[in-house]
């Protein structure tokens, strides 16, 4: 689908906008999340909202979701200057939002989430949620486990849950923050599909997400923040005469300034300095996680992971990944199989102990485990080197290495961040996941297993990881890369294997042919490899 | 005349005393279970008690008026709850802190009124006129132990299903239990986290009041300082033993009448146990089955953090 | 001044700014407890005392007399004790609300041992020794809830608390039976003669406990926040999951901070009685959790704060008593004045932080 | 230290509860305060110390100039000598007669087991149902030899009285709602009259009595201890234990002055009204006068009320039901 074949009428802008956001500004302690920006929200338009990691998108529509208040700049809506004092009053003027990191209730079932936020004097009424429940899910062509306990479901699902959550309150304005991150390339079909009816009958729909390509693909109009400005946007006619490249090189452009990353475009493979060795490093070999009782097939997962090799794992989120993950890292038991690594089997050694031996895995929850909120970036940066030298000496802290080392990983990797000694909660979520690779690749491990290792980040800063993990690989590393964008497993796996209902259904080279085989398996069609 | 310890009296009046002794505790606890849930760790639940009991006694002596008296216990919890909620859940000061200060407050304060008003006469309420349920009441031993009582006893009673029901079957049920476990969604599905844990906390003053209304009225017929001796704490452990259902907290209250009327029972028959011993029982008891049944904690995710939109 | 100009002339005046920092900071601390006095002066007026007359008593006695002093001074001795206890706890994510269990357990053993084991072993070895023993008492009382929490995920604050109780009751159930004096008719334990008792410093009535007490805590402080045990801890406390994932031995770490908070908690046992009681009586229950709790929190399980908090409530306990009974008042009043001033301290915590807040460019 | 002559024109007293309670408290600071205005001396009440550490205070009356500081109760019985050898002021202490050092430390027994003898023979003779109730707050060594002592004066009445002895907790002297509730189970197995002693309990169990009927269908009668509650009495007070402390603290303060303090130890009897029986109007003078035989045959020394402090002791005194069914 290109631009021009959208509808005329919703090309032109013509309606006034519903929502004006005027020199809104908001400063944290050491940053200035948003500089005077300005930005029109119009009916029946799709509006991208982009911006380099930290660049205060999530900011802005928090303060249009009631979340934040502004520390100036005026919000209006339908011409009235209005004053969004809660996410209630941003609610009952119609703004739906799915927000970046997750608002729902893991201990509530998926119908008591949806229920949240009724009067409390309202009868409960599950029946009458239950059916408008299915009517949005028969929309956005998915079936969610009613009943099941929140927590119970996969991210994935999950962040389903928090878009019918928003559809259902978004009567006129629909917020979306990165909401297709944890989505398959269908399942953003899908949903921009709604979101085009949505369109169609009048809502206005604010886009954020770091996939330039969804940007064009379903924005009708794009506005562009870098470092709390605003510094550039496109109206539909703009929008209108650019084909989809043009338009994200313009986009980029302003992004990025003159910083931009354009290696993206080639597959980083083919670049890769060498091909895998013939040493084996990792090998799993009937793996059963433990927990989760339909998590793992009966036969367990085997798999073995060359010298240098990145062994892809793809398959839709919540089938089985994090659990063999984990159960590999040590963070979780395993009820039968072995692990070798490097020719000692390793299944009976703990988390600590298995890092020693020179395995890493790079968790997916980098807020839940990966970090903690509350210590200083520094100290996250150090945070699996507790007690080692140079930063500790005798276990004595010595604070000028911890902070020599964080400035330089900071520099580094771009971490944006008033300085080491910031909370890390306060950094963004792409920031956050930023300096989560930067203390993993800080290290000279002998394999690592990453877990969605680019969810969240921006395009400068996807490169800049798959490139960091292309050249680990070179230097030797054995790499097993869970994702479920199945365009980064393309672009860096030499081998990938394909994880439906916690069994490996499938591994198949990374050759032409390997999407459309990685894509049948994913689904359950194709034999076992 | 058949005496002692089988004779029927004796055994209705352990078993009124053990609804003597668990009354205030159910109250209480089914209180502090409301707060806990919201999120809410209402540590200055003993001082509710006391103030509850002090207000109760009073007003129920100067009125000759028990009913006027658990209005009075209700109001009086109902003070220390709304302080609670001003510095707590508005302004987000630390529960643990505010909640001590409040038990420490109300002890001192309560213990002066007493002195300067009580502790030359002592005065004593009359005898307390129970309700008999038609039917049950006629049940051998059970019936006059259990239903010919005060009438508070049968709301607490009640509470117990309301609350459950309330729990499961309401909205409110869902508002607390979010804004227990992840207030940031209730907030962003656009309910106020802290009016619902105000709500919650008032709520639990208005029962703590009516405990500490209850022992002094009824449970004792006269208010003396400290009288509560803890109560409160007993009142938050059975609150966090139930993991959210009023019948556990109705159960916990009750075993922990019971051993203290087994004290007395054993005494009485001349069994000859220090009362250390037998005081020891109940807290036995729920470490014996946290030991075998190791049941996971699952305290509301953010019991105890004051909850302040868009910080992180 | 104007706020602009305020922090124009602190860019240039170093001096100025750093003066101002120390304005705000004793602000800080003085205004809650002016607040405090002075809404504690009108329940005074109210009861027909005179509120002058009261706080000068309190600080006359609790601070200024020598002989008050001192008293003050050896009070901090097992308050900064169980401080050290719950810093570690706490710090560490976990309620150790059973330091009353904890104390009087090890107070008992410990005033059970002592007096016989001077009768074979010098003193000086006697003391240490006892000292080790009350917080390897301590320790073992806490094994139990370690040791759920660690392997089960009980909920320590409903163990910590049921240990407590059954703690004061088995410490009383010990010297009422096994370790009763035969010689009193009052059921204590024997008593350690008052030359066998920890030494006082330099003549006074000041016992080393203190010491041991301030040593102890400020061990803890440092360890807490300088050394890599103690950020382990920390980070146990701060996010479990991430302790998990990032290979720490979480249930051992567990053990080991309730073995070392419960630890701690039988040290001041020990301290208490080898310092000042020299016995313990049945039904003889300080219950200083409930007061040593909140100042924890109020210094933000900082150890040079709660030094600080700790002296503040001995001189209000030791002077306030002088107090009540110089104005003929019952002693409870001092028990509202303790109350109102956590709540105003508190709140001037919460004033400064929202200051903290607002103070961002 | 020799026991010396010395002038004396301050006491202090020092209680754990404030002295309002028409018990010990109360008993201790009136005492030393008729005492102080009989002889003109000064007197420092301390009350509300509770059962922490009182050395502090017993130092800064010291240092107020106290000639004598009465420690009244037994939880002071070890901090106050060694005060005393500190700063070198006499104190009196309770139950520690081994402490007694001449001219420093005084002790002084406060016990009514002998009133509590006389005491339980008027319950024997008034008892309907022939059973008793004993109820007390915790088992301090006074508490127990007047329940010991009130159960030899039933038993000597009529041998096969029925004694129901409860404890309402190990330190419940506060808890009022278990005293009601402790009393009312004994009522309720039998008893008609109650002997209770607590301090802030004792109220409860005299709710307790004005409010419960006895299995009979009659009227509970109470008798209390230490002092007397007639003031707010409701018509269930039979009588009390009451004792006086005043002949203890004279003599105590004479012999400070004559220099013999500390060589003898004080206590409280009949035989100088300091532990006396209150008459009510429910005991009849023929009763009455019965019991005043018996109070000389104690002070006579013809009837033998021995002090029995242990709890164990006397537990094992009362009876078990089931060997009496
Ligand atoms: N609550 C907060 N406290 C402190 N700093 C904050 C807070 N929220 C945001 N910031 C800071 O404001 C800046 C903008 O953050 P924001 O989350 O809006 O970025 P973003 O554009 O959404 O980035 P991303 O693409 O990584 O999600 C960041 O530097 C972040 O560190
Ligand atoms: N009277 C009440 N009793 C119990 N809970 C209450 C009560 N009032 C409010 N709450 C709780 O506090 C939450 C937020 O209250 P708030 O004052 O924001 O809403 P409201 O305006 O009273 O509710 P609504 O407009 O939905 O009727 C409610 O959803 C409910 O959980
Ligand atoms: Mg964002
Ligand atoms: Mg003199």
């Amino acid at each position: 689908m290109t631009m021009a074949s959208r509808p005329p009428e919703h090309a032109t802008g013509a309606a006034e906008p519903i929502v004006v956001l005027r020199d809104i500004t908001k400063r944290f302690p050491g940053v200035v999340a948003n500089d005077r920006v300005s930005l029109d929200i119009h009916p029946a338009e799709v509006h991208a909202l982009l911006g380099e990691n930290g660049a205060g998108k999530s900011t802005l529509i928090s303060i249009l979701s009631g979340m934040q208040r502004p520390d100036a700049g005026t919000v209006e809506i339908r011409g009235r200057t209005m004053r969004i004092a809660s996410p209630r009053t941003a609610l009952d003027l119609g703004i739906g939002t799915v927000y970046q990191h997750p608002t729902l209730v893991p201990t509530l079932s998926v119908l008591e989430n949806l229920m949240l936020g009724a009067s409390w004097r309202a009868p409960m009424n599950r029946a009458a949620t239950r059916a408008r429940l299915d009517e949005i899910a028969a929309l956005l062509g998915i079936a969610l486990p009613e009943d099941a306990p929140l927590g119970s479901l996969s991210l994935g699902q999950q962040q389903l849950v928090e878009i019918v959550k928003a559809l259902w309150r978004g009567e006129k304005v629909l917020i979306l923050d990165e909401a297709t991150s944890m989505l398959t390339p269908q399942g953003v079909e899908d949903l921009g599909r709604v979101i085009e009816r949505l369109r169609d009958a009048g809502i206005a729909v604010l886009f954020i997400t770091h996939k330039l390509h969804e940007a064009v693909r379903f924005g009708d109009r794009v506005s562009v923040l870098r470092q709390g400005r605003k510094v550039g946007s496109l109206s539909p006619e703009a929008l209108g005469r650019l084909a989809p490249q043009e338009a994200i090189d313009h986009i980029v452009d302003l992004m990025f300034g003159g910083t931009a990353d354009r290696t993206g475009a080639e597959r980083s493979r083919a670049h890769r300095a060498r091909a895998p060795g013939e040493r084996m490093v990792i090998e799993v070999d009937g793996l059963r996680p433990a927990g989760d009782p339909d998590a793992a097939g009966e036969a367990g997962v085997s798999f073995a992971v060359h010298e240098g090799e990145i062994f892809g794992i793809a398959g839709v989120d919540g089938n089985g990944q994090k659990q063999l993950a984990e159960a590999l890292a040590g963070q979780r038991g395993t009820e039968a199989g072995r692990i070798v690594l490097d020719g000692a089997a390793i299944e009976g050694l703990s988390v600590r102990q298995r890092q020693h031996a020179g395995l890493r895995y790079v968790t997916d929850d980098r807020l839940g485990e990966g970090t903690v909120s509350a210590f200083p970036v520094g100290l996250n940066l150090l945070l699996k080197r507790i007690g080692d030298a140079p930063f500790w000496r005798h276990g004595i802290i010595r604070n000028a290495e911890v902070e020599r080392h964080a400035r330089a990983l900071i520099a580094e990797h771009d971490v944006r961040v008033p300085g080491p000694g910031t909370p890390l909660g306060h950094l963004s979520g792409g920031n956050v996941q930023k300096a989560l690779l930067a203390r993993e690749l800080d290290d000279q491990p002998m394999a690592v297993i990453y877990n969605k290792p680019t969810y969240g980040l921006d395009l400068n800063n996807i490169h800049r990881a798959r490139r960091a993990i292309c050249e680990r690989a070179d230097e030797g590393v054995a790499t097993i890369l869970i994702s479920t964008d199945l365009d980064e497993i393309l672009e860096l796996a030499d081998r990938i294997g394909v994880m439906l209902d916690g069994r490996m259904v499938g591994i198949v080279a990374n050759d032409g042919d390997a999407a459309r085989r990685v894509g049948e398996l994913m689904i359950g069609v194709g034999a076992r490899a | 005349m058949s005496q002692g310890l089988l004779s029927d009296a004796f055994l209705i009046s352990l078993i009124a005393g053990a609804v003597a002794a668990g009354i205030p505790l159910l109250l209480a606890g089914l209180g502090e279970q409301v707060s806990e849930k919201a999120g809410v760790l209402n540590i200055g639940i003993e001082g509710m008690m006391l103030f509850g009991a002090y207000a109760g006694f009073a007003t129920a002596f100067g009125t000759g008026s028990l009913w006027l008296g658990f209005l009075a216990g209700a109001a009086g919890g109902l003070v220390l709850a709304l302080l609670m909620a001003l510095f707590c859940v508005r302004l987000g000061l630390n529960q643990i802190v505010i909640g001590i200060a409040l038990t420490l407050g109300a002890d001192g304060i309560t213990a002066l009124l007493h002195h300067v008003q009580f502790s030359r006469t002592y005065p004593r309420l009359p005898r307390v006129e129970t309700l008999d349920i038609p039917g049950l009441s006629e049940i051998p031993i059970l019936g006059p132990s259990l239903f010919a009582r005060h009438p508070m006893v049968y709301v607490a009673l009640f509470s117990v299903l309301v609350l459950t029901w309330l729990f499961r079957k309401t909205h409110v049920g869902l508002n607390l239990q979010a804004a227990g476990d992840k207030p940031d969604a209730l907030d962003a599905a656009g309910i106020s986290v802290v009016s619902t844990r105000t709500w919650s906390v008032l709520f639990t003053g208005v029962m703590a009041g009516l405990g500490g209304a209850y022992m002094a009225m009824i449970g004792a017929g006269i208010f003396v300082p400290f009288m509560t001796g803890g109560a409160g704490f007993i009142a938050i452990v059975l609150a966090m033993l139930a993991r959210g259902r009023p019948l556990w907290v109705l159960i916990g209250a009750f075993l922990f009448g019971a051993s203290l009327s087994l004290t007395t029972a054993l005494q009485v028959g001349g069994v000859n146990v220090p009362t250390d011993v037998v005081q020891m029982l109940p807290f036995l008891m729920v470490m014996i089955v946290l030991v075998l049944f190791a049941r996971r904690a699952s305290l509301p995710a953010a019991l105890g953090l004051p909850y302040v939109r868009g910080q992180r | 001044m104007t706020q602009a100009a305020m922090s124009q002339e602190e860019r240039h005046h170093p001096v100025a700014s750093a003066w101002r920092r120390w304005a705000v900071a004793v602000a800080a601390a003085l205004l809650p407890i002016v607040l405090a006095l002075g809404v504690g002066a009108l329940i005074l007026l109210a009861l027909g005392a005179d509120p002058g007359a009261f706080y000068y008593h309190i600080v006359k006695r609790g601070l200024l007399s020598w002989i008050g002093l001192q008293d003050t001074i050896t009070r901090c001795a097992p308050l900064l004790l169980l401080g050290a206890s719950l810093i570690v706890a706490f710090r560490a994510g976990l309620w150790n609300l059973g330091i009353d269990g904890q104390f009087l357990l090890a107070a008992v053993i410990s005033a059970a041992l002592a007096p016989v084991l001077v009768t074979v072993l010098p003193v000086w070895l006697v003391l240490p020794l006892v000292m080790v023993v009350a917080m390897a008492v301590g320790a073992l009382w806490s094994l139990l809830p370690a040791l759920l929490k660690a392997y089960h995920g009980v909920n320590e604050i409903v163990t910590t608390l049921m240990m407590s109780f059954l703690g004061i009751s088995a410490a009383n159930v010990l010297i009422k039976l096994p370790f009763d004096d035969p010689t009193t008719t009052v059921p204590q334990t024997a008593t350690l003669a008052t030359d066998d008792r920890l030494p006082r410093l330099f003549g006074s009535t000041i016992n080393v406990g203190v010491a041991v007490g301030l040593a102890v805590i400020l061990f803890i402080h440092w360890l807490m926040t300088r050394t890599a045990f103690g950020l382990r801890l920390r980070l146990v406390g701060a996010n479990p999951r991430a302790a998990v994932h990032v290979g720490l031995p979480l249930g051992a770490l567990m053990v080991a901070v309730f073995a070392l908070s419960a630890g701690l908690a039988g040290l001041a046992g020990a301290v208490e009685i080898l310092g000042v009681w020299g016995n313990v009586r049945a039904d003889w229950n300080p219950a200083y959790g409930l007061m040593i709790i909140p100042l924890v929190f109020l210094a933000r399980f900082n150890g040079i704060a709660v030094i600080g908090f700790v002296f503040f409530f001995a001189v209000l306990s030791i002077g306030g008593e002088t107090a009540s009974r110089k104005a003929g008042l019952p002693n409870y009043f001092i028990l509202v004045l303790v109350a109102l001033m956590l709540i105003f301290l508190a709140l001037t915590e919460w004033l400064g932080q929202r200051r903290q807040m607002a103070a961002r460019d | 230290t020799g026991a010396q002559a010395q002038e004396i024109d301050k006491i202090a007293v020092l209680v754990p509860e404030q002295g309002t309670d028409y018990g010990w408290n109360q008993q201790g600071v009136d005492a030393a305060r008729a005492v102080g205005a009989a002889m003109g001396v000064e007197v420092l009440a301390a009350e509300g110390l509770g059962y922490g550490d009182v050395r502090p205070t017993l130092r800064e009356l010291a240092a107020e100039g106290a000639d004598l500081m009465i420690a009244h109760a037994s939880g002071y019985n070890t901090a106050a000598p060694e005060i005393a050898a500190e700063t070198g002021v006499a104190v009196a202490i309770v139950d520690n007669p081994g402490a007694a050092a001449p001219g420093l430390v005084g002790d002084y027994t406060v016990s009514g087991h002998q009133g509590a003898y006389l005491a339980g023979m008027l319950a024997a003779q008034l008892s309907r149902t022939g059973t008793l109730g004993i109820v007390v707050s915790g088992e301090p060594p006074s508490w127990n030899s007047q329940s010991a002592g009130f159960a030899m004066g039933a038993r000597s009445v009529n041998a096969d009285v029925k004694l129901l002895y409860a404890v309402i907790g190990p330190a419940a002297y506060a808890d009022a709602a278990g005293g009601k509730r402790v009393t009312e189970s004994v009522i309720a197995a039998g008893a008609d009259i109650v002997f209770g002693q607590g301090d802030g309990s004792t109220f409860g169990m005299l709710q307790a009595v004005e409010t419960v009927p006895a299995t009979d269908g009659g009227k509970v009668l109470f008798i209390d201890v230490i002092g007397d509650k007639s003031e707010i009495d409701k018509g269930h007070l039979l009588s009390s234990v009451v004792w006086n402390l005043v002949p203890v603290y004279g003599a105590m303060v004479e012999d400070l002055k004559g220099g013999t303090f500390g060589t003898v130890n004080y206590a409280i009897q009949l035989a100088d009204d300091s532990v006396q029986l209150l008459r009510t109007a429910h005991i009849s003078d023929e009763v009455w006068a019965g019991l005043m035989d018996a109070r000389a045959g104690i002070v006579a020394g013809e009837i033998e009320v021995p002090a029995i402090w242990e709890a164990t002791d006397v537990r094992a005194m009362m009876s078990s039901v089931e060997a009496a069914e």
